[in-house]
C-alpha cells in the first residue's frame, strides 16, 4: 500500500493551555491534531495523578498532530510559542502515512 | 471557650467530617481507594448546583434583603483585599519569592465553595438560619482575588504574563474571560439565577434531588477530598517548612477575623456573619489553581495547592468552622 | 391563544428549561463549565432507566389498554413515515444533497427520550395522567426511521454502505443488529419489561431512586444537553442557512401534526396524544447519528447534529411542548 | 422444597435479579448497552459507603452483641480454610494446574460484597433483621484466603512471585500492604466504623442519600454487572469445560454449608445465618483478581474471572440467595 | 538489552467503527492491539470534543498495534477497507520492541 | 528550532503493576513519564475492555517516557524487571525532542 513521509509531533501539555495550543497551531495553519487523555506522571516537579481531581490545574493532555515534513517547523515555533515558561514535552517521529491528501 | 471546644468536638465527629478523615488517612497509608475523576467532578457539579439553586430559592422566599448588594460589595472588595494581607504576611514568615507569595495570595483572596457548604450544613445541623445570597457571596469572591495576585506581581517588575517571548500573552481579555466565567463561577450563579426565579415552586420540584441526599454526597465528596488532600500532603512533606505550615492556619484566623468585621458591619444574621468568616477564611483549589497555572506558570503549584487543600482546608473543615461559629454566637448571637 | 402563551411562559421558568439555558448560554460565552463524558452517559442511563421502568409499572398497574398494539403499530408507522416527508421538505426548502437529505431524515423519524421525558414531566406537573406504553411506543420508534433513509439513499442509485470498494459492506446484518440492539432501546424497553413484570411492587422497592430525584437528575442532565447543543451550534454558525433553520421549526411541527392525527385516531387520552406528537416532532441525537456514521459516512455529522441538537431539540423544549399540550387541550380536552 | 421454589420464584422476579438478567442478555446478544467505568466504579463506592455505615449505624443502635468478636473470628478462620476446600475440590474435578486451581481457590475464600448486599437486600424483603457487624465480618474475609492460596502455591515448590528473575519481588510487605489495604475493605471498615461512631444521629443526616435510594442503585449496578459477566461468559465459552462449570456451582454450595455450621455454632440469628452462608458462597471479584495479577501472574485470569463473574456470582444471585434463606429458615427459623 | 525491529501502527479512527476494524485486524491474522481513548481533536470538519457526549457518534479511538515488518502491508490493507470513506488518520513509525516472540 | 536525538519508550503494562514500574525506573534515574489512560485492546489471552469494570484487575496502561539514548539500556533492564512474567508490550521509536536540557 503506498504511504507517504510525513512527521509525526506528540505535545504533552498543561490541560489549561490546550485553548491556546490549539489557537497558535491552527494560526500556523496546522488544523488537524488528536488529543488524548493524560491519567497522570512524573517529571521534575515529581509524580501527579487525576485520580479524584476537580481542578484542571493539575492535569496535562497528549496532543498528537501529524504533518508534512515541510511544515515542522512552523508548527514547532507554534508549540514552542505557547509551552515557553510552561511545563510539558515535545517529541518528533519520522513516520509514514496513508492517504498524504489529508495532511 | 468550652464551649466552642463541645462545639468542635461535636463537629469533629460528624459523618462529614469523619469521611474526610477517611480519605485523608488511606492516602497516608497508600492505599488504593480512590475516586475516579469523572465521578469527583460529576459530585462537585452537583453540589454547586444544589447549593446555588437552595440560596436562590431562599433569596426568593425571603424576599431581597437591602443588606444583599451591601454582602455582595463587601464581597468583593474582600476578595481584592485578602491577598494584600496574604502576601504581607506570607513575605513576612516565609521566604517565598514574590511569584510563589502572589500566587499564594490569590488563593486565599478567593473562596473554597466546600469549606463554605459544609458550614452551611453545620448551621442547618445547628438550627441556625442564614442569608440565602450568602451563596452569591461566595461566588463574586471566587475572582477578584485573581487580579489583585496578578497586579502584585506587576508591580513587582515582572510582567504578569509574558507579553516578552513570542507568544503575546498578558493579562489578556482572554484570560479574563476564562477566570470570569470558569464552569463553577457561572454553575453556582446560574443555579442562584434559576433558584431565584423559579423560587418555592421550582425548590418543590427538584428538592428530592438537592435537599434530601446533600448531606450523603457531601460525604463522598470529602472521601474524596481527603484522598486528595492526603496525597498531595504525604508526597510533598518536605516542602512544608514552619513559616508554610504557620501561614496556612495564621491566614484563615486572619481571614476569618476581617470576615467578621464585614459581617457585623453588614448587620448580618449570626449564621451569615458565620458564613462570611468562612468564606474569607477560605482557600481556593479548583479555580485560582487553574488560573495560576496559565497566568504565573513560574509559581510553584506544589506550594498552593499543599497549602490551600493539604493545610487550610482540613483546619477550617475541622477547628475553623466550629470555632467561627462560636465567636459569631458569642459576639453577635443574642 | 393567549393560554397557550401563559402555558409557553410558565413552562418556560421551570427549572429543568433554565437549566438547559444556563448551559448553552455558558457554551455560547466558552465558559469552561463541562460535564465529563461518563457522567453524562451515567445519567442517560439513569432517565433511560426511570422512564422505561416507571412505563412498565404503569402498564402493570392500569392494565394492558386496547390501544397498546395499535399504538405500537402506530409509532412503528410514523417512525416508517416521516423521514419521508422530512425527505420531501428538506429536498423541498434547502440544498441538500440526497445523502445529507436522507441522513437528517432519519433523525426527524427516529426520536429524541429526552423530550419524550421533559414532556412527561410536563404533565405529570400540569396533573394530566398518559398511557404508560407511550415509553414503549417512543423505544419502537427509534430505529425504523434508519431504513427508511437508506431506503432513500439506496433508491437514488447510491448503494447505502459500499459493497463498492473492499469491506464488502452494506447494510448488513451486523449494522440491522447494531441499530436493533443499541444500548438506549435495550434498557428502555428492559426496564419497561421490568416494570410490567414486577409492577407497583418493584416501583415501592427503587421509587425513591427513579421518581423522586428524577427531575433533578433531569435539571443536570438538560444543563449538560445545553452545554453541548451551545457549543455545536457556536462551532457551525455558518452552516445553518435560512433552508435548514426553517426545516429545524418545520419538521418538527408537521411531525407534531401527524402524531396528532394518530394520537386522535387510536383514541389516547390528552396526555398521550400530547406524547405521540412530541415523540413524532422530537428528533434523535444519540442512536441515529451513530448509525448515520457507519452506513453513511459521507454525510455530515454537523448538519444533522446541529438541526436535531441545536434547532429542533430547544424549539421543542421550550416552545413545541406547550403548544402541543394546548393544541392537544383544545382539539380533544374534554 | 416447595418454600424454596416459591421463595426462589419470588427473588427471580425482584427489579434487581432482573436488571442483571437484562445485562446478562444484552452483552450476550452483542448490545452495546455499557456503563462507563468511572460510573461503575462510583455506583460501587456507594454501595460499600452505604452498606458499610449502616452496618456500622445498626452496631451502634443494638450495642456490641457478644458474639462480634467470634463471628469476625469466624469470619477469619472460614476466609483461611475456604481455600484449602476449592484447591481440593478443583484439584479433584478439574484439570486445573497448581497454579490456576490457587488462583480460582483464593477467589472462593474471599467474598463478593454485592452478594452480601443482595443477601442483605433479600432480607430487608423478607422482613428478618440481622447482626449490623456482618458487614465486618465479610470485610474481615476479603483477604486471608489470598495468603492461603499463596501458601498453597509456594508449598507446591514454586515461589508465589519470583525472588527468581531480576526484580526480586516475592509476597513481599508491599503486596501485603496493597492486598490489605485495598481500596474496597478500607472504604468498607471506614464507613462501618463511621457508622459506629456517629450512630442514629449520623444515620439521620446522611439516610436520604444511603437508604431509600440504596435500592435502585444497586438495581443499576447490576444491570453493569450482568453486562461485565455476560461479556466474559461470551467471551470465554470455550474454557468452561464441565469439571469448571460444576466446580462454579458445587464450590458456593460447599461454602455456604460451612457458612451454616459457623453461623450455627455462633449462634446468630436466622438473617445473620443466611448471611454467613452468603459470603462464604461467594467469590471474589474485585480485590483477589487484582491481587493475583501482581502475585500470580502466571496465573490465567480468564478462568477465575470467568468462574467468579459468569457462573457463581449470577448462582448465588439467583438460585444460591433463596436457598440459604431457606436452609437457615428451616434450621434455625422458630 | 535484545530488541528487535517491528512496525508501530497508530490508527485514529471513529468509535463506531471499533469492531469491524478489530474483526477486519483479526481476519488478516492481526490479534495483537491497544486501543487510547480520544478526548477531541480538529481536522478538516473541525474542532471535536468528548465534553458531555452521550452519543457515541462524534468519538474517536487511537488503536494501536505494533507488528513484524513483514506483516505491515496486510494490516495497512485491512485497515484501509475499514476506513475507506470513513475520516480517521493511519501513521506508522519504525520501532524496536522487546520480546519478539509475542509479535 | 534545534531539535536532540532523543528515544520514546512506550510501555503498555497491566495498571496493577504502575507502582512497581515507576518505583523501578525511579531506580534507575529515570523520573520523568507519562501514564495514558488504555480502554481495551486484544492479544494473546483474547480482547478486553474497560467497560464497566470495577476492579483493577484487567486494565493495563501506557507509560510513555522520553530519555536520552545513552539511558535507555538501563531504563529497559528496569521496565523488563518489572514486566518479566506479566503481560506487556514495549516498544522503542527514535524522536527529537524540544528543551533537551529537560530529559
Ligand atoms: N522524559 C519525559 N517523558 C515523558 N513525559 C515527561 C517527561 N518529562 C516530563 N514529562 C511529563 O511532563 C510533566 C511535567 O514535567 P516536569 O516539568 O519535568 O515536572 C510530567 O509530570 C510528565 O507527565
Ligand atoms: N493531521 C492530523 N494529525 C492528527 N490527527 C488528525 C489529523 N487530521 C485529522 N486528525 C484526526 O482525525 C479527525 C477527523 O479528521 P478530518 O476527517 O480531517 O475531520 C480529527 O478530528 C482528528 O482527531
Ligand atoms: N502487538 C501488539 N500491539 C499492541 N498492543 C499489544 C500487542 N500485543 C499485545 N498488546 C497489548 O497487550 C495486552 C496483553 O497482550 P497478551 O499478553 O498478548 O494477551 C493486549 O490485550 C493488548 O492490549
Ligand atoms: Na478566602
Ligand atoms: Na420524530
Ligand atoms: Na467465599
Amino acid at each position: 500500500m503506498q504511504t507517504h513521509k510525513a512527521k509525526r509531533v506528540e505535545i504533552t501539555i498543561e490541560a489549561v493551555m490546550e485553548r491556546r495550543l490549539a489557537e497558535s497551531l491552527e494560526k500556523v495553519g496546522v488544523t488537524g491534531f488528536t488529543i488524548l487523555p493524560v491519567l497522570g506522571g512524573s517529571g521534575r516537579s515529581g509524580r501527579w495523578s487525576r485520580e479524584g481531581q476537580v481542578s484542571r490545574a493539575s492535569g496535562m493532555i497528549n496532543v498528537v498532530c501529524i504533518i508534512r515534513p515541510e511544515r515542522l517547523d512552523s508548527l514547532l515555533d507554534a508549540a514552542f510559542g505557547v509551552l515557553d515558561r510552561h511545563i510539558g514535552v515535545v517529541s518528533v517521529t519520522d513516520c509514514e502515512v496513508l492517504r498524504a491528501e489529508r495532511f | 471557650m468550652d464551649g466552642i471546644l463541645a462545639l468542635a468536638a461535636e463537629n469533629l465527629i460528624s459523618p462529614i467530617i469523619l469521611f474526610f478523615a477517611l480519605g485523608f488517612a488511606a492516602a497516608f497509608a497508600r492505599s488504593d481507594l480512590s475516586v475516579p475523576e469523572a465521578v469527583a467532578k460529576g459530585l462537585s457539579l452537583y453540589l454547586l448546583l444544589a447549593i446555588g439553586f437552595k440560596g436562590g430559592a431562599s433569596v426568593a422566599a425571603h424576599g431581597v434583603d437591602a443588606t444583599l448588594i451591601m454582602s455582595l460589595l463587601a464581597g468583593l472588595v474582600l476578595s481584592f483585599v485578602l491577598p494584600f494581607v496574604a502576601f504581607g504576611l506570607l513575605r513576612m514568615i516565609t521566604g517565598l519569592s514574590v511569584i510563589d507569595a502572589a500566587a499564594v495570595a490569590a488563593h486565599y483572596g478567593s473562596i473554597s465553595i466546600v469549606t463554605f457548604v459544609t458550614a452551611s450544613s453545620v448551621l442547618t445541623a445547628a438550627g441556625l438560619v442564614f442569608e440565602g445570597y450568602m451563596v452569591a457571596v461566595a461566588a463574586v469572591m471566587e475572582a477578584p482575588a485573581i487580579l489583585s495576585a496578578l497586579w502584585l506581581v506587576a508591580r513587582a517588575g515582572r510582567p504578569a504574563t509574558g507579553s516578552h517571548g513570542g507568544s503575546g500573552r498578558g493579562l489578556d481579555a482572554e484570560l479574563l474571560r476564562e477566570i470570569l466565567l470558569n464552569g463553577s463561577i457561572v454553575l453556582l450563579i446560574g443555579a442562584f439565577a434559576i433558584g431565584a426565579i423559579t423560587g418555592q415552586e421550582g425548590l418543590a420540584r427538584i428538592e428530592a434531588f438537592i435537599v434530601a441526599p446533600f448531606q450523603g454526597v457531601l460525604c463522598l465528596f470529602l472521601l474524596d477530598m481527603g484522598l486528595v488532600a492526603g496525597r498531595g500532603l504525604r508526597d510533598t512533606r518536605g516542602l512544608l517548612r514552619p513559616g508554610l505550615l504557620a501561614f496556612g492556619i495564621l491566614m484563615p484566623l486572619t481571614g476569618a477575623t476581617l470576615g467578621l468585621v464585614a459581617g457585623g458591619l453588614l448587620g448580618l444574621s449570626v449564621g451569615g456573619i458565620m458564613l462570611m468568616m468562612t468564606v474569607s477564611a477560605s482557600a481556593s483549589y479548583i479555580a485560582v489553581p487553574a488560573a495560576m497555572r496559565v497566568a504565573l506558570p513560574e509559581a510553584n503549584p506544589a506550594i498552593y495547592l499543599t497549602l490551600a487543600l493539604g493545610i487550610t482546608f482540613p483546619f477550617n473543615l475541622t477547628i475553623g468552622i466550629p470555632i467561627y461559629l462560636a465567636v459569631a454566637k458569642v459576639i453577635f448571637g443574642g
